[in-house]
């Protein structure tokens, strides 16, 4: 299909002639424009028609763009496709695959291993930089590959009462929500028992840790490997000791205005990128830190998550 | 000169008007060069779409009337955040006027003669601007951790580049006959400067305070990433989660703040005018 | 010669010191100074800083100095040069666009200028503009022209507007002209009095506020990250969060060369002005 | 130095307008009292000059008649409008009809000699015309011959800042000429000018009164002038009119009440020549 | 209006200086020749009046003398120091010693007359007081005794902008009696005032030079002052030197080659009376 203007109106039969992917960079990476462009090229010879990719870093941005038809597909966290299923009943299409999973774990981090840390801290080696770096409680194995598989000692955040905690801001999953929600569990009153120290953005988080500022703070598996340059001893200044539950990782969600047709294909193309050619297997890495797309959407995760959401959205 | 009878204009031996407008087309077209160069998509440019204005006024008409209702039921828990960006606000912008007389002064043609020390102050205080907030905070975490500290910094270097750089120029501009004056009785520049030039010249020194003062309160979010809280954060977080209608009641907040400062900026211009 | 003038009988006093009138009072600035000053030491006292935190500075600063320019990683010029043309073209768009349009509304808004009902409505206008966050304003114009460099400009352009128009009023109210008085006893309107008092007068600071604004522009990154226009200050921004500082201090390098350009220009066509080339 | 050159150039014959103040008062902001209770007539047609100390009110008196500082209380009257009632286009209205020459000069310093001028009839012009700043052959002529009167035809392309006093004075002489007014009102206009130059200028003033039946209120610090140039003085004294009658016939106790003491021999400036 | 008040509370009587240009040229950047080939001695303790058209160069002159103005050619030298070849500390100096009355007054209209005055002090302020801006009691005795000579004591504390133009020129005077300087230039310092204060001015240069032995160089455009309170009268036309000799001497001729015309009786200002 190649023709009809305006085509967005009429229930999707007709396809348009070109669609706007906007993508939101889950991780802190570099320039992602660049890396972009291989992904849009695909697409569009699969498709037959224009895709145009952009990388927006707001996520409410995309979200909001996508309710205005500006941008057809969004590349985004599990908060935006919840956010843009809900208000603007887009169609989930695909979910990251980071690592072989769907999800990941928060990680918590302390400059305290005394307090926070039953036994003595392992290294074990995180695979996607081949740094080293420090874990207690068991939440992995000494000398081995780390796996980041949570929940795993959540129990010590009972002790956290009194502390200084190091929290990123409330739209934040791993930074913010599921680990409130941990310490909530384990009976702390978040406003009163801990002493919150704000923080922007997961190195920030770490850094708060390892310069002392705060003895707590949360961030995504493996934040630590961001700051190595900066802080090369961060493996004694930061260890990690729980992992929270999973957080489902984001995927692609579509407007409600697409054709079928193009939706299937869209996904089915996705879907086969990142093994169309060792150059996507590359750009999916640099992208967004993914290794794959997978068609098993697992609504409910994101479900379940927006139930997570809505606590703090209040 | 004699006088004449009444004639035609023709007359009246006017000098030949010197060949200015040769000039003026010449630096007329590179601006208009120039912005056609930025227009053009093909070499990076914005490619300008009127067209979509007209087609999608809707959606933001829409998206406006969503930030136009505020909820009031929030106003209570911006209290606190409010406060707290007020007075690093504050303090941020008073610690930066105080830095910022001396550098301005001498950033300044009127009130530093010297070329040297001139364009050696200017060309800090052009570094310091240049470096967009966002690097300065992250780089000031880097360096002093979270908290209150790095906010004030972030603030006063940003306060400081802005007022140096605006009353400077502001100074270059107008005309300043009483430095004439000093000078020819033997003042030396500081003199000139403590006691002449800068009473002169404090309405154009209050006015970009008080706006750094505003400022500062706008740029909160700034306050956010090194750490130190504030209504900048409460505002991205209630931003994240689309709860437009508290995103209005902080906006209407800070839309009283600026009204505060702009009648005090207008009543402390008036006095000193 | 004996030209003295009996009116010597006016002041009896051999000192003259002893004639000097009373300095008017000046306590209600005395008082206001004070509040002020103790809010300000309040505020202060108050503010949970760790001053001390403030010698680990010197050190911090040669390290990241260090890690960002002794090898400034030079691999991503290109792209730092076309982002950089990206975002001088949205910047200067944006900022034509603001000062095309604070400008006029600026100078209506200037006491003496335009109607009182007129200066309200548009300093009400130019506060509301700047109350609201870049982003907000951004937001809604992307569900209208979409994820694209126009947006960003438009964004820059509307966003810029209200302090453009505060600078513009406040330029104009402090300039002390006669030659306003001038043109308006010879009965000149407000366009008459603007266009042949106040706008000479005022064109040099104008100018140089407006090569600021796109100065400012240039850098801006919060908005144009967020409508996916990219530009010199996303990247700038992309790099600094993933902590590239060889790249980081590569593009600042970049950055602040632009600014210093720009700072130059501005100067000249000051100078020019000024001198009435 | 011309003296005699009409500046009649296509000018249709302006009809004189009287002056009327009734219980005049103004008092500045800060509270100094410069006019109390200033009740005058003055015909249309006549030339009447004001003498009186440094600070007696000469200035506020002069810029009363047009409404540039407003009265505090009391009415001016000039021709057919009540100026201390007047706003807006009908103040403008008025004004255009009044010609004023200002102890400051009051040009704008960036813009040349020639456009100096014309703004004596831009003031006038429609908006466009106005904003562009494009004169009429009409316009182009009054403004060239009012230079020439005032011997200023050769720095006609000069920036009026870089003019020296008298000729800064002279420029804004031919301003107030090229409004062809009905009125002419005069703030020491030959205080900067050699005598030569001085006399040509109320040479002017005289012949515009005459020739083209002009009411002529013009401040003098020379008595001397005032009695050869005008019929009728008025003194003030600390705001108040204290002498109004002849030039010719003030006597030695007018003298002492304008100027507080006796006259002497040399205060008629020449008088031991 | 006082004049007899002695500024010599404390003062240490200061000792005349010569001042000497040697075929001085004057070139505006704009290309205007303001002075031409000047060579002129004025001996210590003279008292000398400058007389000319307007934009003949009086004003140029003046400022040539204390470097104001860059010579292009030539050299100026008053009392030990060669002033074309000043700058820095040492041109301050030799500035300090030369008090200046500006024909547009250069005051700082924000600032207080007092303030204003004192600027008249700065030169001879030590470096720590210097960079307080701390005025001694001497300062004030000089700067108030200063204010009371011209009569503007009752307006010490009001901002020069609101004077009238009178008295703004009253403070420009007083700035520059307080220097206590060993020159006086004076560029056409009674302009703008009435007869007595003009007088009362005149008279209190004729003061200062003959008992505190200054040397005095003031322009004039009106000869009969010139005549009245110098012995010796220059005249300058188109920036060279056509007349120096006796003020009282002037001959028609001389008349003739300084205003480019013949003398007419109403040009002595005053003799119509
Ligand atoms: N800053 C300047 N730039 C360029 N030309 C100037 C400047 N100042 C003065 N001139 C020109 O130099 C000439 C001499 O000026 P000067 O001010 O010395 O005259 P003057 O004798 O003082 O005249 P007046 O009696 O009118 O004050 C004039 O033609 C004037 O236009
Ligand atoms: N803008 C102002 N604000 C406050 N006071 C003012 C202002 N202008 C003038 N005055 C005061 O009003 C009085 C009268 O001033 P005005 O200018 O009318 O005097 P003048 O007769 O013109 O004197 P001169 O001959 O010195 O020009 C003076 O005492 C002066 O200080
Ligand atoms: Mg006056
Ligand atoms: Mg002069």
């Amino acid at each position: 299909g190649t023709d009809a203007a305006g085509s967005a109106d009429d229930g999707g039969t007709e396809w348009p002639e070109s669609i706007t992917m906007s993508l939101v960079p889950s991780v802190e990476g570099e320039n992602l424009a660049e890396a972009l462009d291989p992904l849009t090229t695909y697409l569009s010879d699969g498709l037959g028609i224009e895709v145009e990719g952009v990388v927006a870093n707001n996520y409410t941005a995309t979200v909001e763009a996508l309710g205005a038809d500006q941008s057809q597909v969004i590349i985004t966290d599990a908060g935006s496709l919840y956010q843009a299923t809900e208000r603007y009943g887009a169609e989930l299409i695909l979910r990251d695959v980071r690592f072989g999973a769907t999800s990941y774990a928060s990680v918590a981090y302390t400059n305290d291993p005394d307090t926070y840390c039953e036994d003595e801290p392992v290294l074990a080696t995180y695979e996607a930089s081949d740094i080293e770096l420090s874990y207690c409680n068991g939440i992995e194995e000494a000398g081995a590959a780390a796996t980041g598989q949570g929940p795993a000692a959540a129990e010590v955040f009972g002790d956290l009462a009194g502390a200084n905690v190091a929290l990123q801001a409330a739209t934040s999953p791993a930074g913010y929500q599921y680990p409130v929600v941990l310490m909530r569990e384990a009976g702390l009153d978040t406003d009163a028992d801990i002493t919150q120290v704000p923080v922007e953005g997961n190195n920030n988080a770490v850094l708060a840790v390892a310069n002392g500022d705060a003895e707590v703070g949360f961030a995504y598996w493996d934040a630590r490997t961001t700051v190595v340059e900066e802080v090369p001893d961060i493996a004694d200044k930061a260890v990690a000791f729980a992992y929270t539950e999973m957080i489902p990782n984001g995927g692609v969600a579509v407007t409600d205005t697409l054709p079928d047709d193009l939706v299937a294909e869209l996904t089915q193309l996705m879907d086969d990128y990142a093994d169309s050619s060792p150059e996507a297997a590359d750009v999916m890495f640099e992208l967004v830190g993914l290794s794959d797309w997978t068609a098993e959407t697992a609504d409910d995760e994101i479900a379940r998550y927006g139930e997570v959401l809505e606590q703090f959205a209040g | 000169m004699s006088g004449t009878t009444a004639e035609p204009a023709a007359r009246f031996e006017v000098p030949p008007r010197p060949r200015t407008w040769p000039r003026r087309a010449l630096i007329v077209s590179a601006l208009a060069a120039f912005t056609v160069a930025t227009c053009l998509p093909a070499i990076g440019g914005v490619e300008i779409d009127l067209g979509a204005i007209a087609r999608n006024w809707r959606h933001g008409a829409a998206n406006l009337s969503a930030l136009l209702q505020p909820n009031w039921a929030f106003f209570p828990r911006t209290v606190q955040p409010m406060l707290e960006t007020l007075q690093m606000a504050f303090v941020g912008a008073a610690i930066a006027a105080a830095l910022s007389v001396p550098l301005t002064l001498w950033a300044a043609r009127p009130t530093n003669p010297n070329i040297l020390t001139r364009s050696a102050v200017r060309a800090v205080v052009n570094v310091f601007r240049a470096v967009p907030d966002l690097v300065w905070a992250t780089i000031l975490v880097a360096m002093v951790g979270v908290g209150a500290l790095p906010g004030l910094l972030a603030l006063v270097l940003f306060n400081v580049g802005i007022v140096v750089k605006l009353v400077s120029e502001a100074i270059d501009s107008a005309e300043h006959p009483y430095l004439e004056a000093a000078r020819a009785g033997g003042a030396t520049q500081h003199q000139i400067n403590r006691t002449l030039a800068l009473p002169q010249n404090l309405p154009l020194f209050l006015n970009q305070w008080l706006y750094a003062l505003e400022l500062n309160v706008r740029i909160s979010a700034i306050l956010g990433i090194v750490g130190a809280g504030g209504i900048g954060r409460l505002l991205d977080e209630r931003f994240g989660f689309f709860a437009y209608g508290d995103v209005s009641v902080i906006i209407l907040e800070i839309l009283v703040v600026v009204l505060v400062i702009e009648a005090a900026s207008n009543i402390l211009r008036r006095r000193l005018a | 010669m004996s030209s003295t003038v009996e009116a010597r009988t006016r002041t009896t006093a051999t000192r003259p010191g002893v004639a000097l009138p009373p300095r008017p009072s000046r306590r209600g600035q005395t008082a206001a100074t004070a509040v002020v000053g103790v809010v300000l030491l309040v505020a202060t006292a108050t503010l949970d800083v760790e001053w001390a935190d403030l010698r680990d500075l010197p050190a911090a600063v040669r390290d990241y100095g260090t890690l960002m320019f002794a090898d400034p990683d030079w691999s991503r010029l290109p792209r730092a040069l076309f982002e950089m043309w990206r975002s001088i073209s949205m910047a200067w768009l944006g900022a034509m666009l603001c000062v095309v349009v604070s400008i006029p509304l600026g100078m209506l808004a200037a006491h003496g200028v335009g109607p009182a009902w007129l200066r309200l409505a548009l300093r009400g206008l130019f506060a509301v503009i700047r109350a609201v966050p870049e982003v907000i304003i951004a937001l809604v114009l992307l569900t209208v022209t979409g994820l694209t460099p126009f947006t960003g400009a438009l964004a820059l352009g509307i966003a810029g507007i209200g302090t453009q128009g505060k600078w513009t009023y406040e330029t104009i109210e402090t300039l002390r002209d006669g030659a306003a008085d001038a043109v308006r006893a010879a009965g000149g309107g407000r366009t008459a009095v603007i266009r042949w008092a106040l706008w000479p007068a005022a064109l040099p600071t104008l100018l140089s506020f407006a090569l600021y604004r796109f100065e400012i522009n240039i850098r801006m990154s919060a908005v144009l990250g967020l409508v996916g226009a990219g530009g010199i200050g996303s990247m700038l921004a992309n790099y600094t969060n993933y902590r590239a500082w060889d790249t980081v201090g590569m593009l600042l390098i970049v950055v602040v060369a632009t600014t210093m350009a720009v700072d130059a220009v501005s100067g000249a066509l000051r100078r020019r002005i000024m001198e009435g080339t | 130095m011309t003296l005699d050159t009409r500046a009649e150039a296509g000018a249709a014959p302006a009809s004189a307008w009287p002056i009327r103040l009734d219980g005049v008062s103004v008092t500045y902001p800060n509270g100094t009292a410069a006019l109390r209770d200033v009740s005058l007539t003055i015909d249309a047609g006549e030339m009447v000059s004001v003498v009186g100390l440094s600070g007696s009110g000469k200035s506020t008196l002069i810029r009363a008649v047009n409404g540039l500082v407003p009265v505090t209380s009391g009415t001016v009257t000039v021709g057919p409008y009540t100026v201390s009632g007047l706003s807006g286009r009908r103040l403008r209205q008025v004004r255009g009809h009044i010609g004023m020459i200002f102890q400051g000069f009051n040009l704008a310093t960036r813009i040349d000699v020639y456009r100096n001028t014309l703004v004596g009839r831009f003031a006038q012009a429609g908006a466009l015309r106005g904003l562009l700043g494009v004169p009429t052959a009409h316009d182009r002529e009054v403004a060239l011959s009012a230079l020439h009167t005032v011997g200023m035809l050769d720095k006609v392309w000069t920036r009026a800042g870089s003019l020296s006093g008298g000729q800064q004075q002279r420029v804004a002489i031919a301003r107030a000429l090229s409004q062809e007014p009905s009125i002419m009102l005069a703030d020491e206009p030959v205080a900067s000018l050699d005598p030569p130059t001085a006399h040509a200028v109320m040479s002017e003033l005289e012949r515009i009164n005459t020739e083209r039946y002009l009411t002529v209120l013009v401040n003098l610090h020379l008595m001397d002038l005032a009695r050869q140039y005008t019929r009728r003085m008025i003194g003030l004294r600390a705001g108040e009119v204290v002498y109004d009658g002849p030039a010719a016939e003030a006597t030695e106790a007018d003298f002492e009440q304008i100027y507080g003491r006796r006259i002497r021999p040399q205060d008629r400036l020449g008088d031991r020549t």
